[in-house]
């Protein structure tokens, strides 16, 4: 039994916990202003998560907007799980990177496990079928234990996950930085295959219609750290601690293969995964954009531990779950296709007409505030940008020309540098063969992907070199889609789409938000010239260690359609006596 | 010569998928009065006569190697062995 | 010949053996969920590899109490081929089909490469398409393949010919006697960690794979032939 | 209720190379007392009053599914837990 007695409203207001939560005056001031009164406790959770920069991008959506999202191929722009290109016949890759750099700095391998995790998810709630995984990792120098520790269990991690779901790991890129020793980043990125008509949405549509939960049972995993501050509730047992997420990657097979049967279900209306901000998140942006409301109870949520609060159920990031909606009277089939694989599929609501997102807990209302307020009405800001004094410092300098005296020992130290050696050690560790379709395994330009009765293949890679982008963002930003773009021209592939995970330090910072500014500049104009839009991505702010910003990291995950096998090239050179040339400037 | 025993759990409130993939399967087996896994790790180690607090010692191991305490607890016994 | 695929919760592997024995074989296969209890329409079995039940406890032993498994035993001593890949390896080892335990890998990390094989024993109905001695190239992708058996039993196999496959050069994951697969003493039950359905087609790398499967066709055709 | 505690170890002759790695960590954090590691499974099962012989049940459980007798040995404690 839980003895926490939470906070009233009217103590939320004057103790200020609104704070703790993350919500500033202004912001708690708007929710009091949208209610009508002051929220309880449950519904300031609510709003504080769905308002956070990694639900509501209310830093970064100025700059987002910005970029190139539409195309004759883009079936799906930034909004859902993941984008979504035509590739003919069809067919349609369905692609997303995201980030998970916090969680894996404290717990690097379930961090990572977990990122792998929740990108998948976003890739099959689609309705899509995983075909390939690629990573883009940034640690601190490899010459302490700390940083050697991190980056094994986070490789481990990556793998012990997605090796188990039989997804192939088949690309990535790895940097080491002293600017990341502190803030590892851990940014994932999943590729999928769909046919046009099984395009799923998150949506719950059709008033009356059933919320199902399905997957693993809620827990008090990854609660927001913050609620845990105030005096009173520390002094709860060790158990309440939000406790980190394990990833269970064998539950996630099960989801995944689940869900793929389920789609092909006419009694489904909308899937959406429970990632950032779970339960809260998937049923609020689900009503939101289908225009409806949703009414839950509570009671009725599969639940792993004992006395959970509505705040708890709400705000826990427990892996591996989904929301579905699906046709009323339906839910019989609903529960065969998941016990089929062990599952429990789980009537816990329903489509209401009224927007609103409706808790009911122990036979009380809980919760009752407009989905939309919660999806969409966030605050946006316009963060103060200033150009950093470094910047000019390095404008006004002269490039010195390197001076090489020995060819033969440069050559050697550049290849020794752990950033530019060969990532063998790594990629041995990613099953990246299974599901026989990898061409070009990791080790060439892009990584290569047949599908499987067709002639056709996709490259994929994801590029981002942060020295450039600290030096000049714009020139840099515009650089790392240039450098995915060759990348996939080299192994025979045409362009298609990239989604990005813009890695930053903190947005509140002038010059940091300048960097996030240009490079998105750059960012947009390469893809305009390249014709290769933003159909998705992430945004993952204050990475800083003790003040200081990792340099900026918008890592570029791209996409090409190789449109006939006997076009797929590797890096090696084949034979002795073929001449070599030098193409470009 | 001290022999030192390791017991490491998962924290109360930590997920523990193998624990309950096991608890099913065992359940499958019509082992149904089993009511809850939890699957932890055993160590043993040897540790030769030393000068310094060998409890100390062993914490150390554990808080810095032996254990992950962002999501396991550990507690540990030693005993000392009388060499022969 | 028709072969059943049995797929256990968290199989991987399934789908590439799959397509294997259709499009590169050309015989047929069916998938077999875990919970079915007959095998009778047949002819062989193939334990596909992947994580079954997320290998959690030890690789294989939740799976070896599926349903499926007193089908697959059934079969074994119907003298049936039944062959393990890796996951499957470790299952057959569990359910005792195949003697000893697998251990992880020396490295304590998962490993997926290819690999050189040489064929020990091609007098086997998996192997008779291949000569004795063959290398071949066939990638590996475990994390416990560690192979291990007492001293006893390392006597037997090596006196019985059970040995099929081996490491050839390094030893990638610390096997007892570079052991990569073994066979039972009927010689109808074959386990190994390498996986020669990622071996069937030279635009991924190797068909040294194709071979093993065309055996186990040659085999119980001869055998069907002599019979019919 | 019981409270049932079993351990899983290493045969004795069979190598454990996790036992290894974690005896080379610790001698490289200078550890260097430490002569042997050797690391197994610790599980805790909670299972409910039962009619049948408890100790029979946790015996046949552990040779059946929880240790694999082939590499690994296994040993147990069972506790009575009276429900308050
Ligand atoms: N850096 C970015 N570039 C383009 N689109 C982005 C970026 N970051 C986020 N988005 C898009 O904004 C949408 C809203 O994201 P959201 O639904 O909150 O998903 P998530 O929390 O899984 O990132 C997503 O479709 C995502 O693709």
């Amino acid at each position: 039994m839980s003895l926490m007695l939470e906070p009233s409203p009217e103590m939320i207001k004057s103790e200020r916990i609104f704070a703790e939560m993350g919500l500033t005056d202004e912001e708690f001031a708007m929710v009091e202003k949208i209610l009508g009164r002051t929220p309880n406790y449950t519904e300031t959770g609510l709003f504080s998560v769905m308002w956070s920069e990694h639900c509501s991008y209310k830093n970064s959506k100025p700059v987002l907007s910005k970029f190139p999202v539409t195309g004759k191929k883009v079936l799906q722009g930034p909004g859902e799980g993941a984008g979504i290109v035509d590739i003919g016949d069809n067919q349609a890759v369905v692609f997303k990177i995201e980030s998970h750099n916090h969680p894996s700095a404290i717990e690097p391998y379930q961090g990572a496990a977990t990122g792998v995790g929740g990108i998948i998810r976003d890739v099959f709630s689609m309705g899509s079928r995983p075909i390939a995984m690629l990573n883009s990792l940034r640690f601190g120098e490899l010459d302490n234990p700390r940083t050697k520790y991190l980056f094994k269990e986070v490789v481990a991690g990556i793998a012990g996950y997605g090796n188990c779901m039989g997804i192939p790991t088949v690309g990535g890129e790895i940097q080491f930085d002293p600017s990341y020793e502190g803030n590892p980043l851990v940014n994932a990125m999943c590729v999928g295959l769909i046919n046009h008509h099984e395009i799923q949405k998150g949506q719950a549509r059709g008033i009356g219609n059933t919320v199902m939960y399905v997957g693993a049972k809620t827990g008090r995993d990854g609660i927001h750290g913050a609620t845990f501050a105030s005096e009173e509730l520390t002094e709860t047992s060790e158990a309440k601690r939000p406790a980190v997420q394990v990833g269970d990657p064998f539950m996630e097979k099960l989801l995944l293969e689940a869900c793929l049967d389920l789609i092909k279900s006419d009694a489904l209306v909308g899937i959406q995964d429970m990632g950032a901000a779970g339960l809260t998140s998937s049923s609020a942006e689900m009503a939101s954009k289908a225009g409806s409301g949703i009414e839950m109870n509570l009671d009725l949520i599969p639940q792993r531990e004992t006395g959970m609060t509505a705040y708890e159920m709400m705000l826990s990031e427990s892996q591996e779950r989904m929301l579905i909606v699906v046709k009323k009277g339906r839910e019989q089939e609903i529960r065969e296709i998941f016990s089929k694989y062990d599952l429990e599929a789980v009537a816990v609501g329903q489509v209401t007409k009224e927007k609103n997102l409706k808790l009911t807990h122990k036979g009380s209302i809980i919760a009752n505030v407009p989905v939309d307020a919660l999806a969409e009405e966030a605050p946006v800001y316009h963060k103060p940008s200033s150009e950093p004094d470094y910047f000019r410092e390095f404008q006004a300098m002269t490039i010195p020309a390197p001076q090489i005296s020995d060819y033969k020992t440069t050559l050697k130290d550049l290849l020794s540098q752990p950033t530019i050696s060969s990532k063998e050690w790594v990629y041995d560790q990613y099953d990246y063969m299974v599901r026989t379709n990898t061409v070009v395994a990791p080790g060439s330009d892009a990584a290569v992907v047949r599908i499987r009765d067709t002639n056709k293949a996709l490259a994929m890679t994801t590029d981002c070199n942060s020295r450039y982008l600290y030096l000049d963002p714009e020139m840099g930003g515009k650089i790392a889609v240039a450098e995915a773009a060759r990348n996939i021209i080299c192994s025979g592939a045409e362009p298609l789409a990239i989604t990005d995970c813009l890695n930053f330090g903190s947005p509140e910072k002038p010059e940091i938000f300048w960097q996030i500014e240009k490079a998105t500049d750059g960012m947009s104009e390469a893809c305009r010239t390249l014709q290769t839009p933003v159909i998705g991505g992430n945004v993952s702010l204050y990475n800083e260690t003790n003040g200081v910003a990792i340099y900026p990291t918008p890592v570029i995950g791209m996409v090409g359609l190789i449109s006939d096998l006997a076009h797929i090239t590797t890096q090696e050179f084949k034979q002795a006596g073929d001449l070599i040339y030098v193409i470009g400037e | 010569m001290y022999k030192v025993k390791v017991y490491i759990t998962l924290r109360e409130s930590v997920l523990d998928p193998q624990g309950t993939a096991v608890k099913q399967s065992l359940h499958s087996m019509t082992y149904n009065q089993v009511q809850d896994v939890r699957i932890g790790k055993y160590m043993e180690l040897s540790i030769e006569d030393t000068t310094t607090d060998v409890d100390q010692l062993v914490k150390e191991m554990c808080e810095r190697l032996l254990a992950n305490t962002v999501i396991e607890d550990y507690r540990y016994d030693i005993e000392e062995v009388v060499a022969l | 010949m028709k072969f059943a695929v049995i797929v256990f919760p968290g199989s991987n592997c399934d789908v590439d053996m799959y397509h294997a024995i259709k499009d590169e074989l050309g015989e047929e296969a069916e998938y077999v969920w875990h919970t079915a209890d007959n095998l009778d329409q047949f002819d062989g079995i193939l334990l596909p590899g992947g994580f079954s039940y997320g290998d959690y406890l030890r690789s294989g032993a939740i799976a070896r109490f599926s349903t499926v498994m007193t089908e697959v035993v059934k079969a074994a001593n119907a003298g049936k081929p039944v062959l393990g890949i890796c996951n499957g390896f470790q299952i057959l080892l569990e359910a005792g089909l195949l003697p000893g335990a697998m251990r992880r890998n020396r490295d304590l990390k998962f490993i997926c490469r290819p690999v050189q094989l040489q064929v020990e024993n091609a007098e086997t109905a998996f192997t008779n398409s291949y000569s004795q001695g063959d290398v071949i190239n066939i990638p590996v992708a475990h994390g416990e393949g560690n192979y291990y058996c007492d001293e006893v039993t390392l006597e037997t196999l090596k006196a019985n010919n059970q040995i099929v496959f081996t490491y050839k050069g390094d030893n990638p994951n610390g096997s007892l006697e570079k052991i990569a697969g073994i066979i039972n003493q009927q010689g109808n039950v074959l386990g190994m960690m390498p996986h020669p359905e990622r071996a069937v087609d030279s635009l991924l790398g190797s068909n040294d794979g194709l071979m093993l499967f065309q055996s186990i066709v040659k085999n119980w055709r001869e055998s069907h032939v002599v019979n019919a």
